[in-house]
């Protein structure tokens, strides 16, 4: 395998086995993003992409293996205070957006600064402001989720991420649960924010999309990584079957 | 503290409590079956609205719901004969009232759970999806057959849950039936408190023997519920 | 006219005419002079005394002792059930044991006991409490209310989705935070119809806090039976009936319309 | 003791009874009144110079042992009947009054004329009595016990039971009733009689003494004579004889 | 307008208007598909396009208009009875697939047609395995709905309406629940049955399919049916700037 950049990454894994119960979900991942890089993991359904991104974010433990973010040994985390810091450091984004539906726009976004990290409220909204006007979402502050079109939505929830002012952002087949006309909005900011040099991990089934934004492309399937490699090259000319047979359902 | 429980060796009590234990338990059942005819039977006709029956089926589910089925219990058994209903008694020539005691619990638990069962029947109902219900409908089939072949079935799994606490609460309500003389385990165990005292020992005895029965009746919910579950459906309970 | 309120109106009138029914089939002719029998007795039977003097009896010492039932048992039973969602084994299952306890036992025989194990007036930091029967009917209510109170609360929790710990985590959140600034604001709403349904079932149960020597409305009830002769028992019960409809009936509405509310989302 | 704790409270609380004519019941203007509570009354004239300087409390057969020792009241005046058992509990006063224990109470026109005769039969009564179980026991009957009287009256009225088996004094004074008058008769008349008498707190003995002092001074002064005419209970040979000991051992 | 076909058409829709309360979501639908037809209604989210399926099933009322499906009158339809008829000739299939959760495969398949056509049980069944091939679900007969991934639910839904032996297909959607993998699998169910010449009214967002199978494409927007044609032509060479700009963001 070869790796496309140079420099340390800021995530590593390595022989990273999961199981849930008898049924092992992760056999042996090994993932690598450097600062800044953009990837996309692609896969059938159940093959584990989600599993990865939890367990990058810590949301689960790992049964082996090591996972490695900035400084942080996430498989060795075990208090909350641990895997709080990490988390101020790695923010999600998932597909059911998972906004806080009794809270407005702005608290969604500024209430983990202030009840989590403890920042000052004033510089927390005066951020937040910030966050909306680059989601393309100013006016809105007051509106609730439920007031809100999913692309919408999808947006705030970006926005509230980025409120935490993470290091890298995991996205979840975050335009999956969208309308065909509100994709296109979500993207945008998606593709803004790898413009702008932000680490992204993307699970997504937009293949134009993974085509055009990122650096690597990984594709999973049954709990490995199966090849990986730029978009183009992976998506040309496959090598494995398994993904041959996946590209040819999905382009 | 030291309990005494010298008194359950005396074989008299002994009997007394068995019997009671008898009636507790089918007084329980009877009223349990009663509770379920007319839970279906009232949220069939409220939920179809079916005209007139179901102004009088809302009417019944909102007295008896929301009055004390102690004070429905005294009213069955000592007004329904001031309204004239009584029946000849074939033995003595007498004109006694149509229920016996026992027969006044049993309908006083019918109604009084059978009126919570209708809602409960009815929430079930509503929280089958309507695109279930719709889907039905898009293939032909008529208001009285899916609710039927589709509401129903559905509706009464989801209802599993609330209707366990129904029947647990019927079997707890059901030692209401002491203070109109029906000799059930509550009966049994007043009279032989006022005979020796022993308040607190009794009260254990007669608080395990509801618990063991309220328990074996959750137990058979779960295993019913069991058997009827939807598989993988839903995180019902 | 929305459905509730139509329900509302059929109740409010319809319940009171059936009674009323009843109460003319029962007496016939003597019903004027049946109402001018218990009319006298009607303060005795809303307050427990015959002029108004006190408000400790009757029907107004019911509603006393259920709001305080209800008080202590949406704290204890929201402490229950924190413990029932517990992520350790050590107090999730002892608090399901207590919880299952309390909520299979009869209410008649809690309020017995209660009876029996309470002590008539217990020192607490050098003060002297006396715990009257009145406490004890609010102590016993509130014990199994507790366990039911704590099912609703874990319920309203778990009805909340997942997605929605998941993300709280993601930011940072620890449990008890997510709890309390994510969790049961949401869960609140979804909570307040089956709490107001308690209540109600735990209205209806304060009849039977006659056997704690409560002063409530069942007792008055039957010693004016016992004193005027049973010619006015359907009379009195009939009126004792009527007393608990006009109060559950209006929570139990209200109830609905929440029901329905809460099924709309924020704000 | 119990004696210095009631002068210093300067209030006597007694459990009584408020259902049971002639004993204790509430009358038509809302004040208790009857037998005991003239009894009652005398002993906290005696014990603290004043009639009115006592407090009345509700009991009924199930709870009032409970509230005597659990401190809510000081003494019990309830139609208590002595036994054995309850002596183990309690401690009783001198018995005031011999109540006729169960007499059998039918319809004019019914055959039975002794106790021999009710075996089968349905009798009507109240849970708790003691002689419940001599009823079934002895004479084979099945009772149909109810929580009050009111029930009891109502359910025989109601041909619910051949007759009502209970204590003598009440049925005497409901078949004086109109309306019971000239449909029903006492058929069969006491076959045990049961000492009443008022029940204090185990070991209060200064207190105990107390009590029964004043009871013995209240036959002597002939108020429980008084009484028994007040309330229409006909005049008693038990209560004249104790009044004429009463005064005999006085003098 | 032009009509793609010179027979007859087998559904015919004329002026319909439909609105909820105040809101008007039907403004004057006109739409027919001839015999063997196969339409697709495209449009954005709340335009109205399962409106109009519903209206055509009879599944709710319309304000006014007139909606003729074979000899049906559909807007005048009342009672169930008729509308039983009108729904063994129209079959419909949702996005969610309402399978009946309670029931297995089979039964779902078997339960209309025998409880509703009161076909007899044994010819039904067989006709369901049938049609299980067809649907390449042979072996999933007693499995429940839950138990099976989306892309063969909604497999089964189809064959559930086709056991119904419909004139007319009606799509609902059927592929916006699914993973990008299974909504092949559906499609080619579909593309089968068009090509036997079944009719069928599709309303999906899945272009490049509508297409390749399509007749006639319907563009619906704010409830009034904007433009019409062949697929190619419309997709094109789009005359609407409203369209124009929705297949902008789509494709
Ligand atoms: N908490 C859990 N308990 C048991 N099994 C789980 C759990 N979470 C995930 N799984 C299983 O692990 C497998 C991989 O799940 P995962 O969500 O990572 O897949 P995925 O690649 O994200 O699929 P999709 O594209 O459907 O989201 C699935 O088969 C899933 O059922
Ligand atoms: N039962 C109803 N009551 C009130 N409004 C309704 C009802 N059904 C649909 N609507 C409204 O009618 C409009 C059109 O709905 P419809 O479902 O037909 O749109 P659609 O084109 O199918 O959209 P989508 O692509 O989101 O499914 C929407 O704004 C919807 O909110
Ligand atoms: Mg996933
Ligand atoms: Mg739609």
């Amino acid at each position: 395998m070869t790796t496309t950049s140079t420099t340390k990454p800021l995530i590593e894994m390595r022989d990273v086995r999961k199981s849930f119960g008898t049924y092992d979900v992760l056999n042996g991942i090994a993932l690598d993003v450097r600062e800044g890089g953009v990837v996309c993991i692609i896969g059938p359904s159940g093959s584990g992409k989600s599993t990865i991104l939890r367990c990058i974010n810590g949301l689960i433990p790992v049964n082996s293996g090591t996972i490695r973010v900035g400084d942080f040994a996430v498989e060795a985390m075990k208090t909350d205070r641990e895997l709080i810091a990490l988390r101020h450091q790695v923010a999600m984004v998932f597909q059911q957006y998972n906004l806080f539906p009794h809270r407005t726009v702005m608290q969604n976004l500024t209430m983990a600064p202030i009840q989590v990290l403890k920042e000052n409220p004033a510089d927390v909204r005066e951020r937040a402001l910030k966050l909306l006007a680059k989601v393309r979402l100013t006016g809105k502050e007051d509106a609730y989720p439920s007031q809100l079109s999913g692309g919408q939505q999808q947006r705030v929830a970006i926005a509230r991420a980025l409120a935490m002012q993470p290091r890298v952002i995991l996205f979840d087949e975050v335009t999956a649960a969208l309308d065909p006309e509100m994709v296109s909005e979500v993207l945008n900011v998606i593709r803004d924010l790898a413009g702008e040099g932000m680490t992204c991990v993307l699970v997504t089934h937009e293949m134009r999309f993974a085509q055009e934004v990122a650096d690597e492309v990984f594709f999973t399937d049954r709990g490995v990584i199966v090849e990986r490699g730029p978009p183009k090259q992976l998506f040309q000319s496959p090598n494995d079957p398994r993904l041959k047979d996946f590209l040819d359902k999905v382009l | 503290m030291n309990l005494d429980f010298s008194w359950l060796a005396d074989p008299y009590y002994q009997y007394w409590l068995l019997r009671g234990l008898g009636t507790t338990i089918l007084m329980s059942v009877l009223g349990l079956v009663l509770m379920m005819v007319i839970g279906i039977a009232g949220a069939l006709i409220i939920h179809l609205r079916v005209p007139v029956l179901a102004t009088w089926t809302t009417l019944f589910v909102e007295m008896f719901r929301n009055t004390p089925p102690l004070v429905q219990l005294f009213f069955l058994y000592f007004m329904l004969s001031e309204m004239g209903l009584t029946l000849t008694d074939p033995a003595t020539g007498q004109r006694i009232p149509i229920f016996s005691g026992f027969t006044c619990a049993v309908l006083s638990l019918g109604l009084y759970n059978g009126a919570l069962a209708i809602e409960i029947i009815r929430s079930g109902l509503l929280a089958v999806p309507s695109q279930t219900v719709e889907g039905a409908r898009s293939l032909g089939y008529s208001r009285v057959q899916t609710f039927r072949y589709i509401e129903l079935p559905i509706g009464l799994r989801l209802s599993m849950p609330a209707m366990t606490n129904n029947v647990v609460s019927l079997i707890k309500t059901s030692n209401q039936a002491a203070l109109v003389a029906v000799a059930d385990i509550m009966y049994t165990a007043t009279q032989i408190m006022l005979e020796n005292f022993r308040n607190l020992e009794v009260m254990i005895f007669v608080w395990v023997v509801y618990v063991a029965l309220s328990s074996l009746a959750v137990v058979a919910m779960r295993y019913i519920d069991r058997l009827i579950r939807i598989p993988g459906y839903g995180a019902v309970a | 006219m929305s459905m509730q309120m139509r329900t509302f109106i059929l109740g409010m009138i319809g319940v009171p005419a059936l009674l009323a029914l009843v109460f003319l089939t029962v007496y016939g002719e003597q019903a004027g002079a049946i109402i001018a029998r218990i009319l006298p007795r009607v303060p005795m039977l809303l307050t427990g005394s015959a002029d108004f003097s006190s408000l400790e009896g009757g029907f107004v010492a019911n509603i006393l002792i259920s709001l305080w039932s209800m008080a202590i048992a949406i704290v204890t039973g929201a402490m229950l059930g924190t413990g029932l969602i517990a992520r350790s084994a050590f107090v999730r299952l002892p608090s399901s044991l207590v919880m299952n306890l309390l909520r299979n036992s009869p209410w008649l025989v809690v309020l017995f006991a209660m009876l029996y194990l309470l002590p008539f007036e217990i020192e607490i930091f050098g003060f002297t409490v006396s715990l009257s029967p009145a406490v004890k009917a609010v102590i016993g209510l509130a014990l199994p209310v507790t366990a039911n109170i704590a099912e609703i609360f874990r319920g309203g929790v778990q009805a909340i989705p997942s997605g929605q710990w998941e993300s709280a985590s993601s930011l940072g959140y620890r449990r008890l935070q997510i709890l309390r600034h994510v969790v049961i604001p949401q869960a609140l709403p979804l909570m307040v119809p089956n709490l107001m349904t308690m209540y109600s079932m735990l209205f209806i149960g304060t009849s039977l806090v006659v056997v704690t020597g409560a002063n409530d409305v069942l007792s008055v009830a039957r010693t004016i039976i016992a004193v005027d002769g049973d010619a006015v028992a359907t009379a009195i019960y009939i009126f004792v009936l009527l007393l608990f409809f006009l109060f559950c009936f209006p929570i139990a509405i209200l109830t609905r319309r929440l029901e329905h509310r809460v099924g709309t989302s924020h704000p | 003791d119990q004696l210095e704790k009631v002068k210093e409270r300067g209030k006597l609380v007694v459990g009584i009874k408020t259902d049971y004519p002639p004993f204790g019941y509430l009358g038509a203007d809302g004040q208790v009144k009857g037998f005991e509570i003239d009894i009652a009354k005398f002993v906290a004239k005696e014990l603290l110079g004043s009639a009115d300087a006592i407090e009345l409390v509700p009991v009924v057969a199930s709870n009032r042992i409970e509230l005597l020792n659990a401190g809510r009241i000081d003494a019990i005046f309830a139609t208590l009947g002595t036994n054995p058992d309850r002596a183990k509990i309690i401690d009783f006063t001198h018995e005031y009054y011999q109540m006729e224990g169960m007499v059998l109470l039918t319809s004019k026109d019914s055959a039975i004329t002794a106790w021999e005769e009710v075996k089968g039969k349905k009798l009507c009564g109240i849970q708790g009595n003691l002689y419940n179980r001599t009823l079934t026991e002895k004479f084979g009957a099945e009772t149909v016990l109810f929580a009050g009287t009111a029930e009891m009256f109502k359910a025989f009225q109601d041909n619910r039971c051949e007759g009502i088996a209970f204590d003598g004094p009440i049925l005497n004074m409901k078949v004086a009733e109109d309306g019971w008058k000239d449909k029903y008769k006492i058929a069969v008349g006491a076959f045990a009689f049961n000492p009443i008498a008022g029940g204090v707190r185990k070991g209060e003995v200064a207190f105990l003494e107390a009590v029964n002092k004043a009871i013995t001074d209240a036959e002597a002064k002939g108020v429980l004579v008084a009484s028994e005419k007040t309330f229409n209970m006909g005049a008693s040979e038990y209560v004249a004889k104790r009044a004429e000991e009463a005064k005999a051992k006085a003098n």
